[in-house]
């Protein structure tokens, strides 16, 4: 079944704890090619049937409504998985998903 | 959703086992022995099906049939006294023990291990076992009201430890915190021995009223068996996944996670979802999934109710729709619960889980067949007595002897090693021995660790670490309430696992006493390495006798608990370590007795009752010199109980403010804890102590002699106070008192010690190793 | 010196008189400090009402409490998922229209209010990334609001943190605003627990009806069940002030 | 400053509770094109020169060994940002990352 990835990152100007965290960590663990680090979130949503302008635009709006916080975060991409691509002719009317 | 029947199975019939009784079944890799697989076949007169060798397979496991240690935990039945009956109301052989505590009123609770999960993923595995521990007090139809953590960890500076604190305190946060329990207590030691077996011991307890009291038993023919909650998934069914055979089928995925992931918020809506619905009576019986998942939870409510039952198995909701039904009777996927429903009221059932959001299936009904039967898709594949399952597994004797370097070992006294050559005896050495003590991994300043726990949530916490036993409000009204402590020292029980183990019974006893709370009840988890080493076994014989013939002097019953075994690697056994949780009752919280004195408790007279004697083989002391031998403090059961009385009763007349037990690090510890506490100093002086029992200040520092508790009385209450020890005959003897001025814990004669400084030391050291 | 049992007041459970007002208690899936802020309500003399996330309705409350907890688990964000419950959008009209029902949002409730956007600014975790429970000092701000009238500005109070998420963060434009406007109701005093910007703890929106904070005054009510005062020893009942502020401003009571 | 991305997603056998709750909450709002979500994390590295090999390596290692958890999660992407790309090779020895 086709997904679509929406990736939401916290706005450059907030100050990003986890991140702060991480780039602390990597130089004890021999990692000295990074200068900085920021931790967002990727969430990946199963579409049922075909990925129609419609679905797009509703995975548009479930990202800037509910699945990021705009006062601290930004929907950095919203985009249909690449490696489902090819599947997503074929997927049709498949069978539910796990999740539901 | 998917219809499972629609799903391609090649499915193990029990009229296809009957037909081919020479398949090979891979009863080795899912951990039955020979001799098991053919009680098996005799016990079915049949090969057994794929799906009923996973059942057996799992409830004939170490774990879930207790067949190791079956024949010594018997004694904790035998030697019940009717006076130790008295207030039990469901003992041994439930979810968890019940007891009542008047005013229809009863509490439940229970502690259980997750060690060997929380090795492997410590934030998931810590997390899960606080999930499964309270799911247990639900099932007894308690609202969970909080929980206790006693942690084990490798050396505080061996490089693994660090992920294993991190993770594992994160997690029991993590889990507890979402569940909205107040964290009430626990421990944290670090001993090498636990490298790579760290000890996660979740302890949970609940309250209910005498009527919302529910069993896991499947009762009333034509009862609807109904699943709820999280749906299931593959869930620590293992990678082997052997089962894959099962199907003879080599298309489906075969990686299953070994690891559970807990969704606390989903056991949050379970909670109050079965609270509803003991509430409305809706249900008959209850039973959480744990360990063996279905499989466990069909066949122990049907044995322990009418005898039959019948299970639709395409029923269950997946989370993963490839599981083959053997898979789905093994499942450990968390957050879900089995219970029995009266047909008149499954509308109303269904009603709560609406208003809930929670997902159920109904799987079947109860019967009078006496037969456990499951089907897929209307074919038989699983035809048992479910008594053979889940009660009338295989019982072992296994061999036991005692060790051969138990001798040694406790003829190496501290007294007479390398290590106890050249103790300190200035006043400078005293201090600078207890400010290295208090500094010291085992006896620092717990509070990196419980900070990252809730312990107000409820509203109803009178008293949390580091007080001596977490206290919890039951009743709004009467300030009806319980206080619970949890113990063990497994130097003491390495050194004598018979003592050891009363001793940690004794400490968790004196603990709830010195709160204020009249002990009731014990639960115990007893980690210990391997049984089918004699060795280990004869630890666990010893621990298991010491502890049942304890309980039975000090006249409190042990009303649930659980084993875990194989805490070893290699041929490398952890300390035994029991770990015993004591509860008892308060009639009104308000009298609790906190473990420091405050600020307003200036010129309060501080008292030591007990006697100290010359006993520091297996102390904190010796260990800070690394040695460990001799033999454990001596114990003397009825000075315990004569010590709990003066402690409750003094509590109960207000005649004490404060008062701290003595254990680990002694008197130095005791009296460095309680300014500490509310960091309020004092003056005392050892003197007459030395004097009377015979001992120098170093002795009378950190000797680790039992039924000993130091407390601070006020000037008004002094005579009454002396009186009442004297009347009982109980050794007592006035140290000093409280000084609000005095900025330090002055021992006269010997040192001063600035709280400050005792304070910077004692609170450095995990922040130093964890961050 | 003093005589008295260091533990004596816990037995007199003294409720206030009863004011007669309703507060409402929302719980939402996952909500735990409920029963908490009912208990709050109870003790400071005001009759707490409960209230379901998927209600559809407010009812005839004169006030609402947003409890703390982990709504929906916290998963998505805290306060995410919460903040789009039938009942939420009513409570959103009533705080905005005229009649200004007064809102409190307690730690989850103050992030289902940011989440809400009642208030500027939002909830990321602690800068030390781990959960903290500890007795708190706050100091009142802004002691004009309907939930803190009983206080006077400037007074230190003693309450109970306990969070995951309590970092508040907001642009330097919106801080500055929240400021300028005396918009900031209370501050960490000593030691900053979350990182927080500018050591706030709560805030209030302009109209003085909606206070959202990160502390839990609901578990400032009690001796014996409450956090200890740094000076006195004693146990702090500092947060009665909030629930006596709103019955207060409820029967008309001025300053 | 060019900057390496990281994604790391919840095994598909394995329970996301975040992604569970999202699903469940999706549909109330009106998004209903969707049968299944799971939520895992984005981190953006920030490098401070040109991403060479041995950088990409380095990231890569970090991915595994730090970013994620084996037991529970799997690395699903690891790859220069895009965006950034053009920037690369102009960056050189540009200032110090914001985050540090
Ligand atoms: N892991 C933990 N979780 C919660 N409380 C803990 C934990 N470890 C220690 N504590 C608390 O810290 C205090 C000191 O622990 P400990 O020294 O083991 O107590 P005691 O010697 O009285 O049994 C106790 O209140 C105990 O409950
Ligand atoms: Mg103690």
């Amino acid at each position: 079944m086709p997904r679509i990835v929406v990736d939401v990152m916290p706005k450059p100007e907030i100050l990003d704890p986890q991140g702060k965290a991480i780039v602390g960590a990597l130089p004890r663990l021999g990692f000295t090619a990074f200068s900085g680090v920021r931790q967002g979130k990727r969430f990946e949503l199963t579409v049922e049937g075909p990925v129609t302008d419609e679905v797009l635009e509703q995975a548009r709006n479930a990202a800037t409504t509910m699945l990021s916080n705009p006062v601290i975060e930004d929907v950095v991409n919203v985009e249909v998985l690449a490696e489902d691509a090819e599947d997503t002719a074929a997927a049709g009317a498949a069978a539910a998903g796990a999740e539901a | 959703m998917t219809t499972q029947s629609a799903r391609k199975f090649n499915i193990d019939t029990v009229e296809h086992a009957g037909q081919t009784p020479e398949t090979d079944l891979p009863w080795a890799e899912l951990g039955l022995k020979e001799n098991e697989f053919e009680e098996i076949v005799k016990l079915l007169g049949r090969r057994p099906t794929a799906a009923e060798l996973a059942m057996y397979s799992v409830m004939w496991s170490e774990h879930c049939s207790y067949k190791s240690s079956k024949v010594h935990l018997r004694q904790f039945g035998e030697k019940l006294t009717e006076e130790m009956k008295k207030d039990m109301m469901v003992g041994i052989g439930e979810n968890a023990g019940v007891t009542d505590l008047g005013d229809g009123w009863a509490v439940t609770f229970k502690v259980e291990s997750h060690n060997h999960p929380s090795f492997v993923e410590p934030y998931q595995g810590a997390a899960t076992g606080i999930g499964g521990i309270v799911r247990d007090i639900i099932s007894m139809g308690a609202r969970p009201v909080a929980v206790m953590d006693p942690l084990r960890f490798g050396a505080i500076d061996h490089p693994d430890t660090a992920r294993l604190v991190h993770g594992i305190v994160h997690g029991i946060g993590g889990y507890g915190n979402s569940l909205g329990l107040p964290n009430i207590g626990g421990e944290v030691v670090f001993d090498s021995v636990y490298q790579a077996n760290p000890l996660v011991n979740a302890l949970a307890v609940g309250v209910l009223r005498h009527e919302d009291l529910r069993l896991a038993n499947a009762s009333g023919v034509g009862n609807k068996v109904v699943l709820f909650g999280a749906r299931t998934g593959g869930d620590g069914i293992g990678g082997a996944s052997v089962l894959a055979s099962e199907s003879f089928d080599d298309t489906k995925p075969s990686k299953r996670p070994a690891v559970q992931v807990g969704d606390p918020f989903a056991e949050k809506v379970l909670i109050e979802c079965c609270l509803e619905l003991f509430k409305a009576s809706l249900v008959e019986g209850i039973q959480d999934l744990g360990a063996a998942g279905i499989s466990c939870a069909t066949s122990e409510l049907a044995s322990n109710g009418e005898g039959g039952m019948q299970v639709e198995l395409t029923s269950v909701l997946l989370r993963d729709p490839t599981l083959t039904p053997g898979e789905i009777l093994m499942s450990e996927s968390q957050e879900r619960m089995m219970a029995i429903v009266r047909p008149e009221n499954v509308e109303a059932f269904e009603k709560v889980m609406e208003k809930w959001a929670v997902e159920h299936s109904w799987l079947g009904e109860v019967t009078d067949t006496g037969r456990l039967i499951i089907t897929w898709d209307g074919e038989t594949i699983v035809d048992v007595d479910p008594r053979t399952v889940a009660h009338e597994g295989p019982v072992y004797h296994r061999p036991y002897h005692r060790p051969e370097w138990l001798d040694g070992v406790q003829a190496d006294t501290f007294r007479s090693s390398a290590a106890g050559a050249s103790l300190p005896s200035s006043g400078e050495e005293l201090k600078a021995a207890v400010l290295t003590l208090m500094a010291s991994p085992n006896m620092c300043d717990k509070s990196w660790v419980t900070r990252q726990y809730d312990n107000y949530v409820g509203g109803n916490t009178a008293l949390s670490a580091p007080d001596d036993a977490g206290v919890i409000r039951v009743d709004e009204e009467t300030g009806l309430g319980v206080g619970i402590s949890t113990d063990a020292n497994g130097r003491y029980a390495y050194l004598d696992p018979y003592t050891g183990a009363q001793l940690a019974l004794a400490e968790s006893y004196r603990n709830v006493a010195t709160s204020g709370a009249v002990p009731m009840a014990v639960t115990d988890c007893l980690n210990f390495g391997s049984p089918e080493d004699p060795e280990v076994m004869w630890q666990f014989a010893e621990a298991v006798r010491g502890l049942a013939d304890a309980c039975q002097t000090l006249g409190i019953p042990v009303t649930g608990g659980n084993v875990s075994l194989y805490n070893q690697t290699g041929t490398t056994a952890i300390h035994p370590t029991p770990v015993v949780g004591v509860l008892g009752k308060f009639d009104d919280v308000a009298r609790r007795t906190p473990s420091g004195w405050r600020k307003d408790a200036d010129g309060q007279a501080i008292y030591l009752l007990g006697t100290t004697r010359d006993e520091l083989d297996g102390s904190e002391f010796a260990n800070l010199r690394g040695h460990l031998g001799g033999l454990p403090p001596k114990l003397d059961l009825e000075a315990e109980k004569t010590l709990g009385a003066i402690l409750v009763n003094a509590s109960r007349d207000g005649m004490v403010d404060a008062a701290h037990d003595l254990s680990e690090g002694g008197l130095a510890a005791a009296l460095s804890e309680m300014a500490l506490r509310f960091g309020v100093g004092a003056r005392v002086s050892l003197d007459e102590l030395c004097e009377r029992d015979g001992v120098d200040v170093f002795t009378a520092l950190f000797s680790e002699s039992q039924g000993r508790a130091v407390v601070a009385v006020p000037r008004s209450e002094e005579v009454r106070f002396n009186d009442m020890a004297t009347a009982r005959n109980y050794p007592v003897i006035r140290l000093g008192v409280v000084d609000v001025l005095a900025t330090s814990l002055d021992v006269q004669g010997q040192f001063e010690l600035p709280l400050e400084t005792l304070r910077e030391a004692h609170e450095a050291t995990l922040p130093k190793y964890f961050g | 010196m003093s005589e008295t049992p260091l533990i004596a007041d816990l037995g007199t459970k003294e409720e206030a008189p009863l004011s007669g007002a309703r507060i409402g208690v929302v719980t939402f899936p996952g909500t735990l400090d409920d029963r908490d802020a009912a208990r709050a309500v109870r003790l400071a003399g005001g009759t707490p009402v409960a209230l379901w996330h998927a209600d559809e309705t407010l009812g005839d409350v004169d006030a609402v409490v947003l409890p703390g907890g982990f709504s929906y688990g916290d998963y998505l964000r805290a306060g995410a998922i919460a903040r789009f419950a039938p009942l939420m959008s009513k409570i959103v009209d009533a705080a905005k229209s005229d009649a200004k029902l007064p809102v409190l949002g307690i730690c989850n409730g103050f992030q289902i209010l940011t989440e809400s956007h009642l208030l500027p600014g939002s909830m990321v975790k602690n800068d030390h990334l781990k959960f903290i429970c500890r007795d708190q000092v706050l100091r009142v701000e802004n002691a004009e609001t309907a939930w803190t009238n009983q206080f006077e500005a400037g007074q230190e109070i003693t309450v109970v943190l306990k969070n995951q998420d309590g970092q508040y963060v907001a642009d330097e434009k919106t801080l500055d605003e929240l400021e300028g406007e005396g918009r900031v109701a209370f501050r960490y005093v000593g030691w900053n627990p979350n990182g927080s910007r500018r050591g706030i703890a709560g805030i209030t929106n302009a109209a003085g009806n909606v206070v959202g904070l990160m502390p839990h005054p609901e578990h400032a009510v009690e001796p014996g069940f409450a956090p200890l005062d740094g000076d006195t020893g004693a146990y702090s009942t500092d947060g009665l002030g909030f629930f006596t502020s709103v019955l207060n401003q409820l029967v008309g009571g001025a300053k």
